[in-house]
């Protein structure tokens, strides 16, 4: 099927495309040089801004910890339903929506590839049966790596090829995208209900320390040239005076950069950019971290803004959750994984009145806007741990916007207002910056070469707003901003038209993306063996019923890489 | 003929492994209709009602009745506690009440045990009898 | 303009009838109440399909709708309703009065479960029974009843009051296990029986049961004798009572008074005050 | 003869996936390493309460059909329906399953599964209290301490002890296994000579009485894992534990919420609760707060009876409260092989574990309202597919009536109780025998299942089976469409 696209301004940061009119085409469910005119299905994008479609590097959409929020959260979703269509298949939403929902709802804001960052090696299956009925968008998953008992036994015995060979293993079974590490070393502490107090804190019974396991995993994340860095929930997440912990933890990789290249990426930073000793002294670290990350060229993040609103938060930081359970009184699931790692859930409500939460909310925005490099801080909010994703529309108007700031910071507890950075900052970005901190700079970090930009060859993944950037401000119109990008005039999906004015006019599948890690040496087997052997001691399944076969993606799109191991 | 003598209890159903086994074998074998269609009791409770171990007893609560056979309670002592496998014959007799929450009271409901001269139902038999039907 | 909802059979399905609600009814014609939505089972039906609909012409402000006849297979009605007045002449479905903020509920009949749910204001009137969590919040929702009056004259089931803060619930007949149920504040009144775990995991408020209770949780402590009981206003219990403290399993205060009377089988307690 | 090693057991929510199947002339001969339920069950494959021709039901009598004229029979009644009810789904595929919501969705029905008969009051309570847990391996390498409550696994999962608990070998907790077969021997010498001395002197009954209220606590230190068990009554599971608590039948709640007090050191004002003396609770709660890892299994002795979901609710209170004092998790005996699963499906598909209702056109729920047995109670069905279930042999008498009153479609491998007085009847293959698909664990591990042998000649697996009639639903739906458009 042909496409052509006219007339629109073009916002397209890899090829350094800034808001020119320009046509595009698309053929094949890729961005062509040109397609035959009179065959074409034709788009006149005339007055509105395309950009390609929006990348979400961390959002928690599937698998057995969103499933548990699912479960635990009738009252969340109750009110907010999306019923059948003769196109579409109904669900339910807010924080935490069906996989349809959640396929439907991303496309309609004009985003079509999503991460989901946590995945359990041993439910692997589970979060790729859902991401296959998560309809539209192409996805990936990360395997929770950083207290995995073969990962922790073969770095503390200095066995980082032995390692790589297994993680490697470990990729393929799982159909995992990138390596993640939550609270490293603290997930295997709190099988005893205990946690690890800083980089250098000792894991129990395991004679290794999170900086060994860091700087382990980013080695053997280099040996096997996986697209992405490693991707890092740092230690003491959520505690007040844990910008020391993620400074030390960028801090400890960066002799292990390479020719300026990102080395690691710190997830949902809002969430570790914490001043003070205690919730009373609780202050904003933003610029500390922003000096840091301005200064070093080997580190990316998104941010983990926080929305004012109810929602549901979940990580693999089991103790961080229980933590948070403890401090709100509200209700709290926790799964533990053997051999590998665990899970939280306690519901939330970020209030404007709180000092904390609004301060969280200043947190977010200070970052973005204070790293003067925006392929280096990209747009989240660690959904659904800051918010919802679709609240997405407002962060851009956030970003783009002082007026829209201001209304907002108007509108907060009066501590948070006076001792928030964001009066003193008067950066707004613009549509190119957005573009790179939504789609661009997002595509960048995770190494995905045909997305996040619209040249020749590129996945046809576009979205059209409609918002003239010719005639309109966005920083008077941040609200006409929002809107646009509430509900895309189009999404375009491998080609398809999915969304039209925010309706969900086609449910196609996205694709499944895994790491095909291709190892020097065919040592396989061995590998095998090894693990054969102590599959009955680590684990209570056979380890032919493991890994994950690729029927249980939808739509599998392996992408090979070549290991130096 | 003297009154014959009754014994209120409570009745609780659950899972055996005979009754287990049998309905992997197949609802309509000899195995599943012997595993749930009798009721355990205690010895105590049985020598109370001169029942010996295999006689019919006819179970009633205010829901239904059901003949099944009394076994002796290898789980005892539990007295005033009668245990029918769940099943068709534990189903006649137990309580559909779900309180709002979708769950029938399948555990603890008041009933009335006696020795009767009257047969246990085939399953056949007792579907005809319970629904018409099959 | 008043309106009168007569059933026109006898109904198997069930009924989702948010729409019978003064406040959508105001200022509508007999025509377009008619075609107001409704849902038979799983078919879109207009009111008119399912009921015969009467206006009558009055001179107040807000409209009484009345329904007559049996309307038991009916749920949602008057669910978030701010004004004006439901009179059922029969028994009425699930969730009647959900989420309501104002106005009156009359029930000359029977009520089914969730009467009452998440209820933030008017009145509530039911001459027959209600059924489980009267007054309680949705599944996995701590949101209770936040204020309003509830008045049974008949038996309630289950969890009666479940997470209430405000408010009264005034039940003359019996109440069903957990009335109060992780109740926080306001009033639950049982005049006659209640079954067990009256106040389970309650935090603050008041249960007041003036008939037999099958027996206190052990995570209450007794706290002394009363010789009256106030329910509200222009209502108080002339007898003594058992007062009781608790839960104590999640550091409550909530004040559960039992009749003595009607329970000898607490006198046990008397040894403590 | 072709030996297939690493089988799922397709029986109860342990799943064990370490089963040694041998195959002969296309039949299981045998079985290894699994229970006597898991070897009846490979075994029933070829039993000749098969079903294995689809059977409609005409003058009152079922006679042989064609599966075409099954599915068309079928697709007409749920196409029809007003309010269809499609329960079952915990004996099948998570892949059948999810079609089976598809189907629910098209028609606008109830869909629930047995859950809702089981742990459904415990899912109710999760959704208020959250739930502290993790998976069974976690059991086997950390915990200390083993309690099941209102539960027998020996009777209903019979490995669960062994693969994931007590009797386990794990990284830092060693199997109790060598001890249990210590006492067991001493228990059997001591029963020996009680017993002759009962005959020779007595000769008359012991006395129940002394054994029901004993005047001494014993203690349940020792060292290593511990096992308690708390039932009505003393389950084979409970005479392998190192404590036994005999509670009264439907006091649990009374019991769990003392436990609570007891472990945030307040004081009863009771000698004891629901029939125990308080001395025997202080023991448990002492041995709750002292323990390094702690893991309570609770069963349907729980759900079923007395407070019913509250008792779950006490259960994931007394266990988050723990938490504060030392690692403590919680996990619901699971009874099909993929209830789990199926309530996994039907959360990420609609949000909600079971119960759900489409007939508004999105997922509603609300048990109680929206499930099964309260449905067919009021009587506001009138049609029924079931499907890997039997709910006429196990729904209380008056709630099986009404399904067996309306058009009733039965899919299934064996000739259930159900499909007796079913309308039209289709046989399925054997999910984990005859048909390959996934299940989850009670722990929530997914799990392949594995297909093993053929079918039945005709005989579909229930996820082709479901898709048939779902694309013939939508056929009769479109037609009927263009005809009212004309």
């Amino acid at each position: 099927m042909e496409l052509l696209i006219r007339n629109g301004f073009v916002y397209d940061p890899i090829n350094g495309v800034n808001g020119e009119k320009m046509d595009i085409a698309v053929k094949d469910g890729k961005i062509v040089e040109k397609v035959n005119e009179r065959r074409a299905k034709k788009i006149d994008a005339t007055g509105m801004t395309i950009m390609p479609g929006g990348i979400d590097i961390h959002s928690h959409i599937a698998g057995g910890k969103v499933n548990a929020g699912r479960l635990l959260r009738p009252e969340d979703h109750f009110k907010d339903v999306e019923p059948k269509t003769a196109v579409t298949r109904s669900g339910v939403g807010y924080s935490i929506p069906s996989t349809f929902t959640t396929g439907y709802r991303y496309a309609r804001m004009g985003w079509t590839t999503v991460m989901d960052p946590a995945m359990p090696p041993l439910e692997a299956k589970h979060t790729h049966e859902e991401l296959s009925d998560t309809p539209i968008i192409d996805k990936a998953s990360y395997p929770l790596l950083g207290d995995w008992w073969f990962v922790l036994e073969y770095l503390r015995d200095g066995k980082i090829e032995e390692c790589a060979r297994h993680v490697a293993w470990m990729i393929k079974a799982t159909k995992g995208y990138a390596i993640k590490l939550v609270n490293p070393g603290g997930l295997e502490a709190w099988g005893f209900g205990r946690n690890v107090e800083s980089i250098d804190d000792p894991v129990p019974y395991f004679g290794i320390t999170p900086r060994e396991i860091i700087r382990g995993l980013c080695k053997v994340n280099k040996l096997l040239n996986l697209p992405h860095t490693i991707h890092v929930h740092t230690n003491n997440l959520g505690k007040p005076g844990n910008y020391v912990t993620a400074i030390e933890t960028m801090r400890c990789v960066e002799d292990l950069a390479e020719d300026g290249k990102p080395a690691i990426h710190i997830t949902h930073c809002q969430f570790c950019a914490f001043k003070g000793d205690d919730w009373r002294t609780f202050e904003s670290g933003a610029e500390e971290i922003a000096n840091y990350v301005n200064a070093h060229s080997h580190v990316t993040m998104d941010m983990g803004q926080v929305i004012f609103t109810d929602t549901t938060t979940m990580t693999a930081d089991g103790p961080f959750q229980y933590t948070l359970h403890m401090l709100s009184g509200n209700k709290w699931t926790n799964h533990d994984v053997e051999t590998e790692t665990s899970a939280g859930i306690v519901p939330f409500h970020y209030r404007r009145k709180s000092y904390v939460h609004a301060t969280q909310w200043s947190i977010g925005l200070e970052l973005a806007l204070l790293i003067k490099d925006p392929w280096k801080i990209l747009m989240t909010t660690d959904h659904p741990n800051g918010g919802p994703f679709i609240a997405y529309p407002r962060i851009v108007a956030w970003l783009m916007s002082r007026k829209a700031r201001e209304a907002t910071l108007k509108r907060i507890n009066p501590k948070a207002r006076s001792r928030s950075l964001l009066p003193s900052i008067d950066r707004e970005l613009d549509f190119y910056e957005i573009a790179i901190v939504t789609r661009a700079g997002q595509a960048k970090a995770l190494g995905l070469k045909n997305k996040g930009h619209l040249g020749v060859g590129a996945d046809a993944d576009i979205a059209i707003y409609n918002f003239n950037p010719e005639t309109m401000d966005p920083s008077k119109k941040y609200k006409a901003v929002r809107r646009a990008f509430k509900r895309a005039a189009y999404t375009i999906k491998s080609g398809h038209v999915v969304v039209k004015d925010g309706e969900v006019l086609k449910h196609i599948d996205g694709a499944t993306m895994w790491v095909d890690v291709q190892l020097r040496e065919p040592c396989e087997i061995e590998v095998n063996e090894n693990m054969k052997r102590r599959f009955k001691e680590y684990w209570t399944v056979e380890f032919e019923n493991y890994p994950v076969s690729e029927d249980y993606l939808a739509v599998s799109h392996p992408i090979p890489v070549k290991a130096d191991v | 003929m003297a009154e014959k003598p009754k014994l209120k209890v409570v009745l609780l159903t659950g899972r055996t492994i005979e009754q287990g086994v049998g309905k992997e074998l197949g609802k309509s074998t000899r195995e599943y209709v012997e595993s749930v269609s009798v009721c355990y009791m205690d010895p105590g409770d049985m020598r109370k009602l001169g029942v010996k171990d295999g006689v019919n007893v006819q179970v009633s609560t205010a829901f239904g009745s059901v003949v099944v056979k009394a076994k002796k309670s290898l789980r005892a002592p539990h007295p005033g506690v009668i245990y029918i496998p769940y099943g068709p014959w534990a189903n006649v007799v137990v309580d559909p009440e779900t309180h709002g929450i979708g769950m029938p009271s399948f555990k603890g409901v008041p009933a009335v045990v006696e020795p009767t001269d009257k047969p246990v139902l085939g399953l056949e038999e007792l579907l005809k009898q319970q629904f018409g039907k099959g | 303009m008043n309106v009168n909802l007569y059933p026109l059979k006898e109904f198997k399905l069930p009924i989702v009838a948010e729409c019978i609600n003064p406040d959508i009814f105001q200022e509508k014609s007999l025509k377009e109440i008619e075609a107001l939505k409704v849902w038979e089972g799983n078919k879109q039906k207009r009111l008119g399909e399912l009921f015969k609909v009467e206006a009558v012409e009055t001179s107040f402000e807000a409209p009484v709708i009345t329904i007559h006849g049996n309307a038991s297979r009916v749920r949602r009605i008057g669910v978030g309703m701010k004004s004006g007045e439901i009179i059922i002449k029969g028994d009425a479905g699930m969730h009647l009065g959900e989420e309501m903020r104002g106005g009156k509920i009359t029930v000359y009949g029977n009520v089914l479960g969730w009467a009452g749910s998440m209820m933030k204001g008017g009145t509530i009137e039911i001459y027959g029974n209600a059924g489980d969590y009267l007054g309680a919040p949705y599944r996995g929702s701590t949101e209770g009843m936040k204020d309003g009056k509830i008045i049974v004259h008949g038996n309630v089931g289950r969890e009666a009051g479940a997470h209430m803060r405000k408010g009264i619930i005034k039940i003359y007949g019996s109440a069903g296990q957990f009335a109060g149920f992780r109740m926080k504040g306001g009033t639950i009144y049982v005049q006659k029986d209640c079954e067990s775990r009256a106040g389970a995991c309650m935090v603050d408020g008041t249960i007041v049961v003036g008939g037999h209770i099958e027996s206190v949780m052990p995570t209450f402590t007794i706290e002394g004798l009363r010789k009256r009981v106030k329910i509200e206003e222009g209502e108080i219990v002339e007898a003594p009572f058992y007062l009781f403290i608790g839960d104590l399993t999640e550091n409550g205060h909530g004040r559960l008074f039992i009749a003595k009377e009607p329970n000898p089988h607490l006198s046990h307690y008397e040894k403590f005050l | 003869m072709p030996i297939v090693k690493a089988v799922t057991c397709p029986v109860c929510g342990s799943l064990c996936d370490d089963i040694e199947l041998t195959i002969e002339n296309g039949e299981i001969v045998k079985v290894k390493n699994g229970c006597a339920m898991c070897e009846a069950k490979f075994l029933s494959h070829r039993s000749e309460h098969r079903i294995r021709k689809p059977l409609i039901r005409k003058n009152g009598e079922l006679v042989k059909t064609t599966l075409k004229e099954a599915v068309q029979r079928a697709a007409e009644i749920l196409a029809e329906a007003n309010y269809p009810v499609l329960y079952g789904w915990s004996s099948t595929s998570c892949e059948a399953i999810s079609v089976g919501i598809e189907l629910a969705e098209e028609v606008g029905g109830v869909i629930d599964n047995t859950a809702v008969v089981c742990h459904g009051p415990s899912l109710l309570s999760v959704q208020d209290v959250g739930i502290p847990s993790c998976t069974l391996g976690q059991i086997r390498h950390r915990a200390d301490l083993i309690i099941y409550w209102g539960c027998d696994p020996w009777s209903a999962h019979p490995r669960h002890i062994e693969r994931y608990t007590a009797f386990s070998e794990g990284r830092f907790e060693k199997s109790a296994w060598r001890g249990y077969i210590a006492k067991i021997r001493t228990l059997i010498g001591r029963k020996k000579i009680q017993s002759t001395v009962r005959r020779l002197v007595f000769k008359k009954p012991p006395e129940i009485k002394a054994q029901l209220e004993p005047t001494f606590v014993p203690s349940i230190a020792k060292e290593g894992r511990k096992l308690i068990v708390i039932d009505v009554r003393r389950t084979k599971t409970a005479e392998m534990a190192d404590f036994f608590v005999r509670v009264e039948p439907g006091k649990d709640y009374e019991l769990l919420q003392a436990f609570r007090a007891l472990i945030r050191d307040q004081e009863l004002e009771v000698d004891s609760v629901a029939g125990v003396p308080v001395g025997y609770l202080e023991e448990v709660a002492d041995a709750m707060v002292s323990c390094d890892f702690g893991a309570l299994f609770f069963g349907l002795g729980l759900t079923m009876s007395g407070a019913k979901l509250r008792n779950i609710d006490a259960a994931l209170s007394l266990v988050r409260d723990l938490n504060m004092r030392t690692k403590f998790v919680i996990m619901p005996m699971r009874g099909h092989f993929n209830v789990t699963g199926a309530n996994t499906v039907f959360t990420w598909q609609t949000g909600y574990p079971y119960a759900v209702d489409f007939s508004l056109g999105y997922p509603r729920y609300n048990p109680g309202e929206t499930s099964v047995v309260d449905v067919l109670l009021r009587g506001e069905s009138d049609a029924a597919l079931i499907v890997a279930s039997d709910p006429v042999s196990n729904f209380p008498r008056k709630a099986a009536e009404h399904i067996a009153k309306n058009p009733l479609i039965y899919i299934g491998p064996h000739m259930d109780v159900t499909a007796q007085v079913a309308d039209v009847v289709i046989p399925s293959a054997m999910v984990g025998v005859e048909a390959s698909g996934t299940a989850y664990r009670m722990d929530h591990v997914p799990i392949p299942l594995k297909k093993v042998v053929d079918p039945p000649r005709g005989v579909l697996p229930d996820e082709e089976i479901l898709r048939r009639i779902l694309t013939e639903v939508r056929k009769i739906k479109r037609e009927k469409a263009k005809a009212e458009a004309a």
